[in-house]
């Protein structure tokens, strides 16, 4: 009945975030971006989640804060998101479209409209407690921002231990507050919102292992949790990125990671793998080693689980380029050497000596478990937890909690590492636009502008406004005397300086004056553009000016923070900068940014599992979606699947796939051919195919798949009692085992040696699968694993110990001494060495199992070559950001999902399908597309066609036009100014960077210096 | 010298699997090698590194002369720590013990005669008087040792015994910490009756 | 196109030692292709001049200017204004423009920037190969498309020289040997009798610089005077 | 309070007295220790290595015999004693059809009504009550005690509860500081000390012991405090073996917990018998003017 019920009331046209970690922002910014109001809540006093936490992050050593920092800007920033920050939902009512939710939000006593973050109110604030953002490692105040970037970074007093709460004296932070923001008297908030969908992604709690004794965690001082290791890490952090050890602040030599503590073990802790541990230990390690050249790591693991693209190559390069030890054996206590705060570890060596080590630091990787609440969450929100108390999920749907219309991302899914969390993030705002593609725009809020004012012929007059940026600025710099001077320079007609240029009413300032004085141009001098110069821009808008009209002037990234205390110089330095920026304002031109029609349809290249998922969601959201695939049917690799991991049935979901594809109205299948060629730029491709037809789209998915890897090793196709994992599926399908039948697999089969040193990801589960379907149907029979490293990562661990204790023996076998499988009478004989015995050990087998890896599709090439896509060494397509932007390509308007972007299981392809289909959603959404001011502008007369820019762009903007000569395709532009660098005959110009500008700013400093 | 390649029949191994698992009460097979164990036996130095993980990894490959003939089923002290900190819950210890069952079955020479020979008198005599006699269940395991230094003519051994028991009996009478009485305990026979009911179910 | 490659900036030095103020003149068109002898270069030019001489307390001072073509004297017409004020001229062109600006400012010392390196491929951006020496009696008709003279190391009409091996030239294993591409390429099209053809020798005797005259075209019959 | 009390062989032979200070000490805190009647052997490890029937039917007697007493608790100080009686109390709960065999030969059956308890457990109760801190007023400056609980008190071959932490037990120094003595942490508090393989296996335990000793010597502790009869007989009589053996100079008093109570309360060396250990424990006593 509730179903009907739904749709007679209109469906809401907003969706709630639970949980403000990098998968929310995720999905909170793709349905921002597409037309649905936001309203994300978060427990802790800013959004962030774990990752802020992080100092650098795997495979590729990007510093965590910078990546994030810019989403969490946009998503502050956003007009249809509201951020509630210290608030949990207390209780959820309705159907999918129509949920009435209810809301506590713990009180702030700080009024986010008045603070400004400066900063003060933390520093005079008597009280210190233990931060928990930096794990225990140092103290914050009680009144505190969670960390230095936080947003919102309006500061929040810790209740418990403030000293007026506690004992009614103090008010410190309130006398020194400038900006009059603090509240005592702020309450506790309940208020109720209407939605359309919810989205958890409330993240995870970290393992504490003081429950663990033996292993010396708050007993030792020198043995630190592996996010304490972050911390010291991070150049935020305690010790300002200066590796030292807790116990004695001593620089720390020898360093020992123990992994799996709190995972993998069904005795003690977690049952689970918590999937990211290994890699982090590595990353860890390598960024410790950058840090100090003198330190000497240790990893102590059971399996090196590097599943993830690139992976294998990155702890490669721990090995040899950074000399970290990895030692295959675990760690049973950790002992503390008396009156040296080091660390005594035992470990069994490969020959099985013991060995004893001392250790200056021991990190303990810890792993992930559900929140303590997790129960209560669940209950709230009426879905149904696992046996783990994560949100219960299926193969098929893995982003679908057990109550329709609440989706689930991230690690509360179960564990898995960022790039995972990203893609789910988008996999559920897709499924959150599908649901709700009707009341899409219907409660989002646009804002009107009023004309802008033309500039062209007016002699330039600028405002210039020097910030304090409360001490921050003012400390170091004088910053009435930058403005005293900067009101002389030619051209400037109205200069001062304020207390705060960022904060509301500076705004309303600028405004007045822009209006009053008839200034067409204004320099802020104040802090990064990256973050505020969107900012200041839609000021001056406000006030009719062009937005590009406007200058930042870094003077405290630039200037005051990296000359603290050294004023007069860092004073003259600001002066320069600030003359160089006004330099450059007198010859700012108005900026005119046009923008472009979209075709509401998308092609997808590639009719496999990827490319089905995707055209179902995109059709579900009201798009055209365009199947193009080589062979004649629908399906791709899982034809010959049967079953999942977790059992489910493989064949019946790709006929009700295939079916539910062939008969959606939205959906245009192409049979048996290929794309011939496609023209045109983001929002507006047109394609043609091999087979003569032709359409119009708006957006490309590239789900071009992969194919198996067929072995030539092990005799493989000389003896047919060698087989792969998909003929055993296949046979046991059939006809099933039969007693006393003796098996033997051998894995990583044409993965992870040169010249495919990558781990395909999927044949562990196969292995791990088939052998229990044997063992379950023949108990008698014998299955025997040969492995490298068993790489079950997170819930798949449990099949991993079902395997075991069916009697399924796993038989460790390393690369230079691979298994020998020789013909032995009817069956085969089987050679490998044990290393726990020391000797090598004969089998008898009447089938070798080749567990056998994928390979990037024949097609790839051809389909990069055509969209300009690189690709890794190891022939897979290189996505945008390893970590943020694993669905996009760096040009607009091209996503990609499945196997094309690296070998994946299918319930992570049907994921990143679901992603794809999210981010395709986001641009297929708007009606036009704004093409970015900050562009490469083009002047044919100059250019004589050396095609240098041609062969440079790596976004393909500049083409050779129908008359033979090189023309700019402005859309595709994305401003990065290599054509304007290269062109011998200067014919590229970025706007805002124009040489005459870019010159004038030099010479305004090198006049001064002279 | 490389070491004969071990044969490995899994009909053989899968017996000794289950024989081990059942009387032990400890799922072997879940075992994967992580070798926490064997870091963390306190006499893993002394069993020319047969540890834990080693002897379970015999049993696994149905090597039953090899688990049944090392120093770990003999010089276990059965400290449990292998099984309080497994992480597939596998108490070695119990294995152990259970082996030691197994080797006395199939008559084996154990490798530690004294380690053998003190549990035995020790328990016969608790089982003789009800509670243990210190004096007299040493003397037995004494004898004992005695008799095979006898066998094999090694008197120069009995010497040295004999020396350090007196000496030690010496300093325990000088602290007062000898006990001269007979400790017994009336309700011995149900006990005694409980052992023989067990003998002769077990040779069924 | 026509490509060359910038001297040595001690060279260039070396020539402009004497003179406190020379005109810079680049070319747009092949030169700028190719990277070396455009309006950028110029100026990159003209300040390397400017601050090397500066250290030397011997200041000079540099212009810049550039034209579409220096081998069209319409395009040269640009500088008659400008080249008195200039005690010489550099010419960032190819060996033509230099030549025809010398001509064009006889009293002018016109001095090259650059050295010209022949007709070439560009292979990528910045790489540029040779294909042809503009022998003027083209044989590519007989040889496949592969010129013997410029791909050959010995320039041989009728090769290959006994010195071929496994492919390559004699002089050096990385340089394919011409005649063996032309007898593999011409066997793949079937025409591999065309080797056989024994080609006269070519008639290098000393001949001036070459004029030629389109077909329906005609010199002009006051050719010849300075224009 | 009464309470039912096992003491086990050696309590009535090389550790009498062990015996003789549960009495007193516990005597003084009001708990009344009703020796349970005609008592067996518990089996110790030996029964878990030569015959698991046996290792659960001996104590199995014991339980019959405590349950017929009527009381609810029962305490066994030595921890072999206690591991044994309590694994079997869980292993005939688990198991039934065992249980019948056993009752059928016993003449005081088990139904499984007793609490069984170590003699932290009992001990931590009567700290809660603060008969401790009443009765035990002496200052014991001077002495800082490594705690050692030797590896049966906290780990079992079977599932049983553990009402202290698995590894890193606070039994002892809970009781400690509830009379004033802060004890110090180390790192080998519940490794094995070798049993019985300080008589029949000299290498193992003395490498064992000699592990533990220079740990705690490295801590600066000047003595040992234990519960268990095995651990304190064998640290107190193999010091002067494995010492030399090790390098270890230093000697360290082996006391019982029940000692250290005893002195706290006012009794004397002669009447808990402390000048009975192997290793001598009144000179550090003297140099701390405690006796």
């Amino acid at each position: 009945m509730n179903q009907e019920k739904a749709s007679q009331t209109a469906k809401s046209g907003s969706v709630l975030i639970v949980g403000g970690g990098i998968g929310g922002m995720q999905a909170g910014l793709d349905l921002a971006n597409s037309g649905f109001m936001v309203h994300m809540v978060q427990k802790d006093s800013s959004i962030g989640g774990t990752m802020v936490m992080l100092d650098k992050t795997f495979p590729t050593g990007d510093c965590s804060m910078c990546m994030i920092s810019p989403k969490m800007v946009e998503i502050g920033r956003h007009m249809n998101v509201n951020i509630h920050t210290l608030a949990t939902v207390t209780s959820v009512e309705g159907v999918p479209g129509d949920f009435t939710v209810k809301i506590l939000q713990k009180a702030r006593y700080v009024d986010p409209n008045l603070c400004t973050g400066c900063g003060t109110c933390e520093e005079k604030c008597p009280k210190k407690v233990t931060s928990e953002y930096e794990q225990g490692l140092t103290v914050r105040k009680a009144i505190y921002s969670l960390f230095p970037q936080a947003l919102p970074n309006t500061r929040v007093i810790d209740r418990d231990n403030c000293i007026y709460f506690q004992k009614g004296k103090c008010r410190a932070c309130e006398k020194f507050c400038t900006a009059k923001a603090i509240k005592f008297d702020d309450t506790d908030k309940e208020f109720e919102i209407r939605v359309g969908a919810i989205i958890l992604s409330p993240g995870l709690d970290r393992y504490n292992p003081r429950v663990r004794q033996e292993l010396g965690f708050e007993r030792w001082p020198n043995v630190v949790t592996s996010l304490q290791f972050e911390r010291i890490l991070s150049a935020s952090g305690p010790y300002r990125g200066e590796v030292k050890r807790p116990g004695d602040g001593k620089h720390p030599k020898k360093v020992a990671w123990i992994q799996c503590v709190g995972s993998r073990d069904s005795h003690n802790a977690n049952p689970w793998c918590s999937s990211v541990c290994c890699m982090y230990a590595t990353k860890q390690a390598i960024i410790a080693k950058e840090h100090d050249g003198r330190i000497d790591p240790t990893i102590f693991y059971m399996e090196m689980r590097a599943f993830g693209k690139d992976f294998d190559k990155y702890v490669d390069r721990a090995k040899k380029e950074f000399g970290v030890t990895y030692r295959r054996a675990m760690v049973s206590a950790v002992r503390e050497e008396p009156g040296t705060g080091n660390l005594l570890l035992r470990f069994a060596q490969e020959n099985g000596v013991l060995k004893d080590e001392l250790f200056d630091l021991v990190v303990l990787s810890i792993g992930f478990q559900p929140h303590t609440d997790a129960e209560a969450f669940a209950k709230i929100f009426g879905i149904e937890p696992n046996k783990y108390r994560f949100a219960k999920t299926t193969h098929f749907n893995p982003v679908d909690t057990s109550r329709p219309g609440v989706y689930v991302t991230g690690i509360y899914q179960g564990p898995k590492d960022i790039p995972e969390t990203v893609m789910q993030g988008s996999a559920v705002a897709a499924r959150a636009m599908a649901l709700l593609g009707e009341a899409r725009g219907t409660e989002i809020k646009v804002k009107e502008l009023p004309p802008e004012r033309d500039v062209k012929e007016e002699e330039p007059r600028i405002g210039l406004f020097v910030c304090h940026c409360g001490i921050n600025i003012a400390q170091t710099v004088d910053v009435k005397k930058v403005a005293e001077v900067g009101a002389s320079l030619p051209g400037v007609a109205h200069s001062e300086s304020m207390l705060y240029a960022c904060a509301q009413d500076s705004q309303d300032k600028i405004k007045k004056l822009v209006k009053e004085k008839n200034l067409n141009r204004v320099v802020v001098a104040s802090c990064t553009p990256r973050t505020h110069e969107p900012l200041f821009q839609d000021t001056i808008r406000d006030a009719g000016l062009n937005k590009y009209l406007f200058e930042l002037a870094d003077i405290r990234e630039q200037c005051s923070w990296c000359h603290m205390g050294q004023r007069e110089v860092a004073t003259k330095k600001a002066m320069d900068i600030v003359r160089m920026n006004v330099a450059k304002a007198r010859l700012l031109q108005p900026v005119e940014t046009g923008s472009v029609g979209v075709t509401p349809a998308a092609l997808i290249i590639g009719g496999g599992i990827a490319g089905m998922v995707t055209a179902l969601s995109l059709a579900d959201q009201g798009y055209h979606a365009h199947v193009v695939e080589k062979e004649n049917e629908l399906g791709g690799l899982i034809k010959n699947l049967y079953r999942t991991l977790d059992g489910s049935n493989v064949q019946p979901y790709l006929k009700d796939t295939v079916s539910r594809v062939t008969a959606h109205p939205n959906i245009i299948i192409h049979l048996g051919t290929e794309v011939q060629k496609t023209d045109g730029f983001v929002g507006n491709f047109k394609t043609t195919l091999s087979n003569g037809e032709g359409f119009d789209h708006g957006a490309i998915v590239i789900a071009t798949g992969g194919v198996e890897y067929q072995p030539t090793e092990y005799h493989f196709g000389e003896n047919e009692r060698v087989i792969t994992q998909r003929e055993l599926e296949k046979r046991l399908a059939m006809a099933g085992p039969r007693s006393r039948e003796r098996y033997v697999m051998i894995q990583c089969v044409g993965s992870r040696e040169e010249p495919h040193n990558y781990c395909s990801r999927i044949c562990c589960q196969d292995a791990v699968k088939n052998a229990i379907t044997i063992k379950e149907k023949a108990p008698d029979a014998q299955v025997i694993i040969l492995y490298r490293d068993i790489r079950t990562y997170g819930l798949r661990e449990d099949y991993y110990k079902k395997a075991r204790d069916l009697g399924v023996l796993f038989m460790l076998y390393k690369e230079d001494k691979k298994p020998v499988v020789e013909k032995k009478g009817y069956g085969l004989s089987v050679k490998a060495f044990d290393y726990l015995l020391g000797k090598e050990i004969a089998m008898e087998a009447d089938y070798v199992v080749l567990s056998t890896g994928l390979r990037p599709h024949p097609t790839s090439e051809k389909v990069g070559v055509m969209y300009k896509l690189t690709r890794n060494t190891d022939g897979y397509f290189l996505e945008a950001h390893v970590k943020l932007r694993p669905v996009d390509f760096p040009s607009e308007g091209i996503f990609i999902a499945g196997l094309a972007h690296a070998p994946k299981n299918l319930d992570e392809t049907i994921s990143q399908a679901q992603a794809a289909a999210g981010r395709a959603g986001v641009l297929l959404s708007h009606e036009r597309l704004g093409v970015s001011g900050i562009i490469s502008k083009h002047n044919r007369d100059l250019c004589m066609s050396c095609l240098t820019c041609f062969r440079l762009c790596p976004f393909g903007s500049p083409f050779i036009d129908t008359d033979g000569k090189v023309s700019h395709n402005e859309v595709k532009c994305v401003g990065c100014g290599i054509c304007a660098s290269v062109c011998p005959m200067k014919a590229f110009q970025v706007n805002n960077f124009r040489d005459d500008q870019i010159v004038a700013m030099i010479d305004a400093l090198t006049e001064s210096a002279s | 010298m490389t070491i004969p390649a071990h044969e490995y029949d899994p009909e053989k191994a899968r017996s000794l699997m289950n024989e081990v698992s059942e009387r032990s009460g400890q799922n072997l097979s879940a075992c994967y090698q992580c070798r926490r164990c064997a870091a963390g036996c306190p006499v893993g130095e002394e069993t020319g590194y047969v540890t834990p993980d080693r002897l379970i990894r015999m049993i696994a490959l149905g090597d039953r002369r090899a688990a049944l003939e090392n120093e770990l089923v003999w010089r276990c002290v059965s400290c449990y720590t292998c099984g309080t900190r497994c992480p597939n819950d596998i108490q070695t210890a119990r294995i152990t013990e259970t082996l030691k069952k197994m080797a006395k079955e199939a008559h084996l020479e154990p490798l530690r005669p004294k380690i053998a020979d003190f549990h035995s008198s020790f328990l016969e005599s608790g089982v003789r008087w009800g509670r243990v006699n210190e004096m007299e269940f040493m003397g037995i395991y004494e004898m004992k040792g005695a008799l095979k230094n006898m066998k094999r003519k090694d008197f120069k051994a009995i010497a040295e015994e004999l020396k350090t028991q007196t000496d030690f009996g010496l300093t325990m009478l000088k602290h007062k910490r000898m006990h001269m009485g007979l400790l017994m305990s009336k309700g011995r026979k149900e006990i005694q009756k409980l052992q023989k009911k067990a003998k002769k179910q077990r040779g069924k | 196109m026509i490509v060359a490659k910038r001297k040595p900036i001690e060279e260039i030095k070396e020539m402009l030692k004497g003179y406190k103020k020379v005109l810079n003149v680049g070319c747009g068109t092949c030169v700028s292709v190719c990277l070396v002898g455009g309006e950028k270069e110029v100026n990159i030019l003209n300040a390397e001049l400017e601050i090397a001489r500066k250290m030397e307390d011997n200041p000079i001072e540099m212009g810049a200017i550039s034209v579409e073509r220096q081998c069209d004297r319409e395009f040269l017409a640009a500088l008659d204004d400008k080249v008195g004020e200039y005690e010489a001229v550099m010419s960032m062109a190819c060996g033509v423009g230099i030549q025809f600006l010398a001509e064009r400012f006889p009293d002018k010392p016109v001095l090259p920037a650059v050295n010209t390196a022949g007709l070439s491929v560009n292979q990528g951006i910045g790489w540029y190969e040779e294909r042809c020496r503009s022998c003027g009696d083209c044989v590519l008709g007989w040889t496949a498309g592969i010129c013997p003279v410029t791909m050959c190391a010995k320039g041989l009409y009728n090769g290959p020289c006994g010195g071929t091996n496994k492919g390559s030239c004699e002089i050096n294993p990385d340089q394919p040997c011409a005649w063996f591409m032309i007898y593999e390429r011409l066997l793949r099209q079937g025409r591999l009798d065309l080797i056989m053809r024994v080609h006269p020798a070519n008639d290098w005797q000393n001949i001036g610089p070459r004029t030629l005259v389109q077909p329906g075209y005609s010199k002009p019959d006051n050719a010849g005077q300075k224009k | 309070m009464d309470i039912a009390y096992y003491p086990g062989c050696s309590l009535k032979s090389s550790s009498a007295i062990y015996d003789v200070q549960n009495q007193r000490v516990f005597e003084a805190l009001g708990i009344h220790l009703k020796e349970i009647p005609d008592w067996n052997c518990c089996g110790a490890t030996s029964a878990g290595k030569v015959d698991d029937f046996l290792a659960i039917a001996m104590p199995a007697r014991n339980l019959g015999i405590a349950e017929a007493t009527g009381l609810g608790e029962m305490i066994i100080p030595c921890s072999a004693c206690y591991s044994r009686t309590l694994v079997a109390q869980c292993q005939l709960e688990k198991n039934p059809e065992l249980k019948e065999t056993i009752n059928a030969e016993l003449s005081k059956k088990i139904s499984g009504k007793i609490k069984i308890s170590s003699i932290l457990e009992v001990l931590l109760s009567a700290v809660e009550s603060g008969m401790v801190a009443q009765q035990a007023q002496k200052k014991l400056k001077g002495l800082k005690p490594a705690c050692y609980y030797g590896c049966m008190q906290t780990r079992f071959p079977f599932k049983v509860p553990v009402p202290d932490n698995v590894e890193n037990p606070q039994g002892m120094e809970k009781v400690l500081k509830a009379i004033g003595i802060q004890s110090l942490d180390w790192s080998y508090k519940t490794d094995c000390c070798g049993a019985s393989s300080a008589v029949n296996d000299e290498d193992a335990a003395d490498a064992l012991m000699a592990r533990i000793m220079k740990d705690a010597v490295a801590r600066g502790a000047n003595c040992f405090v234990v519960t268990c009869p095995m651990c304190q007989f064998n640290l107190d009589s193999q010091q002067n073996r494995f010492g030399p053996k090790h390098g270890i100079r230093e000697r360290l008093p082996v006391f019982f917990i029940t000692e250290i109570l005893g002195l706290a309360m006012g009794m004397g060396v002669e009447e808990l018998q402390i000048d009975r250990h192997l290793t001598d424990s009144t000179k550090l006593l003297k140099e701390l003017k405690l006796i």
